[in-house]
């Protein structure tokens, strides 16, 4: 498998029109198949006996229209836009890094054992650039192997990622149980950094500064693939390795590129989310937010825009759920169900909107 | 962009439409007022054609004129947007490949349609019924009957990517024979072909039709439709603009027939004029010199072993020989995506032996691949950026150069100078921001050639720049050519087409199993010595 | 002062396990102080700061976070939001009036069980299957080591972790079991959430080596109503008095000064009684629970999975 | 330490290592079959935690073990069917898809598990058992491998039928090209989409055969989110076997036994992290890969949507 696999959804039509009409256009197809994956899920949770106007009421109150709520959303999304940032890159370069839970983990590892360490001796402000970049370095490592077999053996990385994954959540456990542990506690996870010394809060609410580094990242990271010669030479290699070899482009010394830029990103979402919000590791912790972003990032076109509107939706859900799961008595598991309607049916719109564009 | 003209009617149509006699036969396949519309092109627009056995029907058409879609709407690719087809009479839907070939209709496809990592053999029992053992015996037995018959052979166990396209291009039309159709479409089958090939093929149409088929014949090359077609359709902007029965056709002469089509194609724009012979100024010390290249390929003859020659400014040399001796290995060495396993190339006294693509573009050197879809362009990106695609980050498409990753794009700039290259090269395209792939394959072609002409070069090398191109592109484009080098700038013409090299060429050396088997001057005797060459050493 | 205490566990409540008798005690402190509970089940481990927040603006008195997991989260919030806070397994974090500990550990209850192993295996050898090993599973693995060898220190232990977070592997479970029943096991203790059912599966369809039945030694929870007659004991496990302890602290202002701990003397741990214990081994095992809550008997929990292998290592030899 | 190491116990350890293996066996012959026909599988753990859903509570419900594995099946094939319908037949990208999938049938279980039997855990009888005579004599082997639900027999004997099916007949020409050069396919009369709708709707059935083994044979109960990953060590699998089904068994093998390793060396008592073991064959994968690597070429197409007459 060369190019993209986005055949459908990908047709580029985010960036010939612009972000404005990109945007406008993306609200239309988006509000049916969200009202209809609404109504789908309803009926689920109408067949087990739960009324689904209570419990979207409390979803969308917690998640979205409660102040405390919409922070825990925005802070939400910090880890998450950075991995959509890494997705982005990957994606639109035609490299499918299906391994950045494990590259996520292990940049989390490493800003969790060099935060509390380096606090000791750097002021706060020096920590904090420190460990994140350790964070996006080691997540970068951690994509060297792939990167290098696709590189130079064209060994697909799915595969590869993947293994790295299963191979990374175990390493990072092991390094928390073995190398960083807490001595003061029998719990087996990472010294804490102190609450005062991690991200700073934004505005005196309780939003996490990594929301900020990952709308940069997701704006960074979409105007650099579109609107520079670095991103059209991604771009390239990722639809047609043979054209670009043909227009002069070093593919391998690219490959590796994108996936030290993409592996950087969710290495750097690991680091957000421990600097930014849990303080240390815990072994066993895998929140796995990868495998819910890389959907949102397909049906968001690999538009960076888009994506942020996507993974603000997602969060507001996941946050909402898990509320609404205790007031009603439904499992947080139905916000699975209802994100997988979510993505059949927008990706549903898509192509139907798609069809009716190229039939007209 | 390309609104429907209202060109007025050819006047042979006029002219022959009331007068036309009734046919011996009825038709086997019958086309009422078919089209076909895609985004932004009206591709086929109220086309009536009749297919009759025993017939040789040439469609010609610029490029873009939608005969590869009339082609696909018959053998079940696409579906009409309107229209009826009848099939022996009876109205059909083809919805499928598969009920194309139900209904007898077989096609060989403009671009190979084969799974090049199945051997021939597998390519050609592809298609039967998933439980059954393909029986080698079976098809050895009737392979040698299409053998005695027409004329060709297959290696059964080769696998199929490692053949040229002029084999690939054999194979699927043993396996339409072997299909025992009614009717076989050959898109641009010629194009690959040696004019001995493309005479070949024209005899087994004729056997073909012989035995009671009826045969479509799509190629660019005008004298070959007047020689094999009984008779001639012109397509232009999707409308049928005219019609040569086989009465009228065998009227004629074959330089009144050429004429007669050539003013139904283009209408009243005039066909460039053949030139004049060029002032050959190749002077002064080579740009280029090659010395005892070699390169591997995955087969005998798809190398390139102990090439040695020699460029001037100013000077065209034309590589002749078979598709696949190990041109393709040659051009690619020589732009830097292949390494040389001995030898050593040498720009403007400067070894770049060693030098990536992109540094030798940078010198001077460029390569125009004969690839033009699976390595020439990228399908999904507009033509805008197609058309920069060798130059990213250079001014001034580009600006703010390596300190903003490379530059920050200028899409106006880029598209500015794509719709300079679309006018002046005239490519078919609703605009610039048409992803590239849509286009039909004669105007990608277009857009390469623009993209590798434009800018400084001190030696181009153009691998099949012609193929697949109307007349009227050729013309332009080999006057480019011979610009080019009349502009100083060295040549090297890699082309299956003899007469092309013969048109343009100073010199033409012939390439035979990776080796060049001799170079020779193109004067008077020049034809006959390389048909010497080519004989001598290739058959 | 006290309204309503909030209780956080990361798994269904409906588990036969720590998740269901921590909701069940939470419910029974609350009833027998009059407050309301509110619960919040199945949070996962990851981040519950949203969860604590939420349940402090809900107007909280007291949020029990009842994961090792939580003991991070919870006092944060608890500083941040200024509502109290119970966490587990961190006895140094108290903050009086803020954040509460309590350190559960059963690892006196499993010595028990291991008593009872030692005395009623018939093929000398006993079997520990864990799906993980957090701290608080490692302290009862010990301490069933520990009781099987003070009972009869030529019985084998063997020990088996199916993954290192195999929690629902029931598969892993259930391969895991059998391989250590196949190993001579007779009595296999065992600890694990979804992958109990496994286990138990395993147990009830596996023969021993001797061909006789093998029997099932469960932790936290009671899981008799499911069981089809191959349930030895149980360590359980009531938090009731601990979470009542909480809320009479909450209201006298010493919440936040002191520990709580469950253990034998109260009867917060202690072995199931089930038909499969004769009532001499029965009475053996109260003997010995007398020595521990006597203090004649002391036992140092262990929390570390090395600890623990390093106990049943000697015995493999 | 001798002591341990009876047979008895190496047939635990052998029976083990085939029952977590035949699972990602039936995955991964499933999965290369899409996989050789040009999709990309993802959804594939879905299909397989539906068939374990299913073929649990069909199995015990009915209480006919037959029953269940047919129902298991027909999970694996409904979750398959809607991947078809939407990455063959509408051409959607199959990423997407096969992670929503995945996502959704984990979220659906995990829910009707809470609604059924979070209360109860329901536990079947011992799985049916059917010894092969003569084979079974065999010391060690016999009892561990001839001695199994006959799901077992089944799974292993459909590596050499479908590596006949894929070397002798047209079946596998058909599904190479359509994972090579589909268009290729197209025009020698054969629908792609079909050809493509029926191998998807094959990794269903295979997957959730799969999935309901390890519920009904393997486990005897179903747990939300049991399968933990299998169906992507089937891809993995599938990828790695570059198209032939004996190396999906070796594969399976290597992972079922690399388990039962684990748990030969804890009893044996041998100190070694369980963390460290659990990566150890994942990390044979990345030697492989490292070392025989070029090899492992994929279809040109696989992935890629069939679109006709698309430009
Ligand atoms: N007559 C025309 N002249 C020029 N351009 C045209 C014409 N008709 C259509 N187009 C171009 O074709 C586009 C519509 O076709 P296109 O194939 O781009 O649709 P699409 O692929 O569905 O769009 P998108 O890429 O935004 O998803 C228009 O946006 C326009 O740029
Ligand atoms: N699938 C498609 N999608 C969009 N546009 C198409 C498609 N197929 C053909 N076209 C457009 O239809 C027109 C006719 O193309 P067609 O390939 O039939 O031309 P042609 O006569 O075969 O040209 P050539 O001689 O270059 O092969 C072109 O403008 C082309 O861009
Ligand atoms: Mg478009
Ligand atoms: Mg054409």
């Amino acid at each position: 498998m060369s190019a993209s696999l986005e055949t459908t959804l990908d047709e580029g039509g985010a960036d010939t029109s612009g972000p404005r009409r990109a945007l406008a256009h993306l609200a239309l197809v988006t509000l049916g198949p969200i009202l209809a994956a609404l109504v789908l899920s309803g009926l689920v949770l109408l067949a087990l006996g739960v009324d689904p106007f209570a419990y979207y009421g409390y979803v969308a109150q917690r998640g979205l229209f409660s102040w405390l709520g919409l922070q825990q959303t925005l802070t939400r999304m910090a880890p998450l836009l950075c991995l959509a940032a890494a997705l982005i890159v990957a994606f639109r370069a035609g490299i499918w890094n299906l391994g950045i839970d494990g590259q996520f983990l292990l940049g989390a590892v490493t800003s969790a054992a060099l935060a509390p360490f380096l606090i000791t001796v750097l002021p706060a402000g020096a920590v904090l650039l420190v460990a994140a970049a350790g964070a996006a370095l080691v997540g970068a490592l951690w994509s060297l192997l792939p990167a290098l077999l696709r590189a130079y053996q064209q060994v697909n990385e799915i595969i590869t990622t993947l293994m790295m994954t299963f191979l990374g959540v175990s390493f990072a456990n092991l390094l928390v149980k073995l190398v960083f542990l807490d001595p003061g506690t029998t719990v087996p996870q990472t010294r804490t950094l102190p609450v005062a010394d991690r991200l700073p809060t934004l505005f005196g609410t309780t939003i996490s500064g990594g929301l900020v580094l990952g709308l940069v990242a997701v704006v960074v990271v979409h105007l650099v693939m579109t609107r520079t010669a670095f991103g059209l030479k991604l771009r390239t290699v990722g639809e047609s390795p043979l054209a670009a070899r043909h227009a002069g482009l070093d593919v391998p010394l690219l490959t590796v590129a994108v996936f030290a830029i993409s592996a950087g990103f969710a290495g750097l979402a690991g680091g957000i989310e421990i600097l930014g919000v849990h303080g240390n590791l815990q072994a066993g912790w895998n929140p796995a937010y990868g495998l819910a972003v890389i959907p949102l990032v397909f049906l968001a076109r690999f538009n960076g825009f888009a994506a942020i509107v996507f993974v603000f939706f997602y969060s507001a859900l996941m946050i909402g759920g898990e509320s609404a799961a205790r007031r009603i008595g439904v499992p947080h598991y139905f916000t699975l169900v209802l994100v997988a309607n979510l993505l059949i049916l927008l990706a549903l719109a898509e192509y139907l909107d798609h069809r009716r564009r190229r039939a007209g | 962009m390309v609104a429907a003209p209202s060109v007025p009617l050819g006047t042979m149509q006029a002219a022959a439409t009331p007068a036309r006699p009734v046919p011996a036969t009825s038709p086997v396949v019958e086309l009422l007022g078919v089209t076909k519309r895609f985004p932004g092109v009206l591709a086929v627009d109220h086309v009536d054609l009749a297919l009759l056995p025993g017939e040789v029907h040439a469609l010609l058409g610029e490029n873009g004129a939608g005969k590869s879609t009339l082609v696909a709407m018959l053998s079940g690719l696409v579906e009409p947007d309107a229209g009826r087809i009848r099939v022996a009479g009876e109205e059909r839907r083809i919805a499928s490949p598969r009920a194309a070939l139900q209904q007898g209709i077989s096609t060989v496809f403009q671009h190979v349609m084969l799974v090049p990592t199945l051997t021939v053999l597998e390519n050609l029992v592809l298609g039967m019924s998933w439980w059954r053992r393909p029986d080698r015996a079976e098809l050895e037995q009737r392979l040698a009957g299409i053998r005695s018959a027409f004329g060709i052979a297959l290696d059964l166990d080769q696998t199929t990517g490692e053949l040229s396209l002029g084999e690939q291009q054999q194979i699927e039309i043993v396996r339409a024979l072997l299909r025992r159709s009614r009717v076989l479409i050959l898109d641009e089958a010629t194009s690959m072909l040696t004019p001995q090939g493309a005479d070949e093929l024209g005899a087994l149409m004729r056997r073909l039709v012989k035995s009671g088929l009826a045969v479509v014949f799509i190629t660019h090359k005008l004298d070959e439709a007047c020689r094999f077609g009984d008779r001639i359709t012109v397509l232009r902007l999707g409308r049928k603009v005219g019609e040569l029965a086989p009465e009228g056709l065998a009227a004629m002469d074959q330089a009144a027939a050429v004429e007669e089509v050539v003013g139904l194609m283009f209408g009243d724009r005039s066909i460039a004029e053949a030139r004049a012979p060029r002032l050959r100024k190749a002077e002064g010390s080579p740009v280029l010199s090659v010395r005892g290249l070699t390169v591997t390929g995955a087969t005998r003859l798809a190398r390139a072993d102990d090439v040695s020659f020699e460029l001037r400014p100013g000077e065209i040399l034309g590589i002749a020989g078979i598709d696949g001796n190990g041109q393709k290995q040659l051009a690619e060495a020589l732009a830097g995506q292949r390494t040389a396993a001995a030898g050593s190339i040498v720009l403007d006294g400067r070894d770049i032996t060693r030098a990536g693509v992109a540094e030798r573009r940078r010198l001077g050197l460029r390569y125009l691949t004969d690839d033009r879809i699976g390595e020439g362009a990228v399908g999904g990106f507009p033509v805008a950026t197609n058309a920069v695609l060798k130059e990213i980050g250079a001014p001034p498409f580009w600006s703010g150069g390596p300190f903003l990753l490379g530059g920050i794009e200028r899409p106006g700039r880029i598209a500015a100078h794509a719709r300079e290259l679309i006018d002046r090269y005239d490519v078919r395209t609703p605009d610039e921001a048409t992803p590239i792939g849509r286009l039909s394959g004669g105007n990608i072609q277009k857009v390469l050639l623009a993209r590798e002409l434009s800018g400084d070069a001190r030696v181009v090398v153009f691998n099949k720049p012609t193929h697949g191109l109307d007349v009227q592109n050729i013309m332009a484009s080999r006057n480019r050519i011979a610009a080019i080098a009349d502009a100083g700038l060295a040549v090297l013409l890699i082309s299956t087409d003899l007469e092309e090299l013969l048109d343009v060429a100073d010199r033409i050396a012939v390439m035979a199993a990776g080796r060049l088997t001799g170079i020779v001057a193109n004067d008077e005797g020049a034809r006959a010595r390389i048909g010497a060459l080519m004989i001598g050493r290739a058959a | 002062q006290v309204n309503a205490i909030a209780i956080l566990v990361p798994e269904e409540g409906t588990d036969y396990g720590w998740n269901q008798q921590g909701v069940d005690a939470a419910v029974a402190a609350a009833n027998a102080t009059g407050v309301e509970v509110i619960t919040a089940e199945g949070l996962g481990y990851g981040d519950i700061r949203p969860t604590l927040r939420e349940l402090a603006e809900e107007g909280a008195s007291l949020m029990i976070a009842h994961a090792s997991g939580y003991n991070t989260a919870a006092p944060e919030i608890a500083q941040e939001t200024g509502v109290p806070v119970a966490i587990v397994d961190s006895p140094d974090a108290l903050v009086p009036g803020l954040v509460a500990d309590y350190t559960l550990s059963g690892h006196e209850g499993a010595y028990l069980a291991g008593v009872m192993a030692a005395t009623m295996t018939r093929t000398g050898t006993v079997g520990i299957v864990v799906s993980g090993e957090p701290p608080s599973w490692n302290a009862q693995s010990a301490g069933f080591a520990q009781g099987v060898q003070a009972t009869n220190p030529d019985v084998k232990i063997v020990y088996a972790v199916i993954g290192p977070a195999a929690y629902a592997d029931a598969a892993g479970g259930n391969r895991v079991t059998a391989a250590v029943i196949a190993a001579g096991a007779d009595i296999v203790f065992g600890q694990g959430n979804g992958s109990s059912f496994g286990m138990l599966q395993a147990i009830e369809t596996t023969p021993a080596t001797d061909g006789g039945k093998v029997l099932f030694i469960d932790v936290i929870g009671d899981k008799s109503s499911i069981d089809k007659g191959y349930l030895l004991t149980s360590v359980l496990w009531d938090m009731t008095p601990v979470y009542t302890a909480m809320i009479e602290d909450l209201e006298n202002d010493t919440f936040g000064t002191k520990s709580y701990a469950i253990g034998l003397a109260d009867d917060s741990v202690r072995l199931l009684q089930t038909d499969n214990i004769p009532a001499d081994v029965w009475e053996q095992v109260m003997a010995v629970r007398q020595e521990l809550v006597d203090g004649t008997l002391v036992l140092e929990p262990v929390f570390d999975a090395e600890g623990v292998r390093a106990l049943v290592t000697s015995v493999a030899e | 330490m001798e002591a341990l190491l009876t047979a008895a116990f190496l047939t635990a350890l052998l029976a083990g290592a085939v029952a977590a293996g035949v699972p990602l066996l039936l995955a991964g012959l499933g999965e290369q079959m899409s996989e050789k026909a040009g999709v990309l599988n993802i959804g594939i753990e879905g299909m397989m935690l539906m068939g374990a859903y299913l073929g649990f509570l069909v199995a015990f419900e009915s209480g006919n073990g037959a029953l269940g594995f047919v129902a298991g099946m027909a999970g694996g094939m409904a979750v398959a069917f809607v991947m078809a319908i939407l990455c063959v037949g509408l051409a959607l990208n199959q990423i997407v898809i096969g992670i929503g999938l995945t996502l959704g049938v984990e979220g659906l279980t995990a829910l009707l598990h809470h609604f059924q039997f979070s209360t109860t855990y329901p536990r079947l009888p011992a799985a049916w058992r059917m010894p092969v005579p003569g084979l079974v004599e065999l010391p060690v082997i016999g009892p561990a491998l001839f001695d199994r639900h006959p799901l077992v027999y089944l799974a292993f004997l459909l590596v050499p039928l479908l590596a006949w099916l894929y070397r002798r007949t047209a079946l596998g020409l058909t599904l190479r090209a359509a994972g090579e050069k589909p268009a290729a396919l197209d025009v020698a009369g054969i629908d792609v989409a079909t050809v493509r709708f029926l191998a998807v709707l094959f990794t269903g059935a295979m997957a959730g055969l799969g999935g309901a083994f390890m519920a009904n044979v393997a486990a005897g109960i179903f747990i939300p989110f049991m399968t933990g990953g299998a169906g992507f060590i089937g891809i993995v699998l599938a990828m790695l076997a570059r198209g032939r089904p004996a190396w999906v068994l070796i594969g399976a093998v290597v992972f079922g036994g690399a388990l039962s390793l684990t748990t030969a060396l804890q009893v044996a008592g041998l100190n070694v992290p369980t963390d460290l073991i659990q990566m150890l064959p994942f990390a044979a994968v990345m030697a492989v890969l490292v070392l025989y690597g070029r090899k492992a070429r994929l279809p040109a197409a696989l992935g890629l949507p069939y679109v006709r007459g698309a430009r």
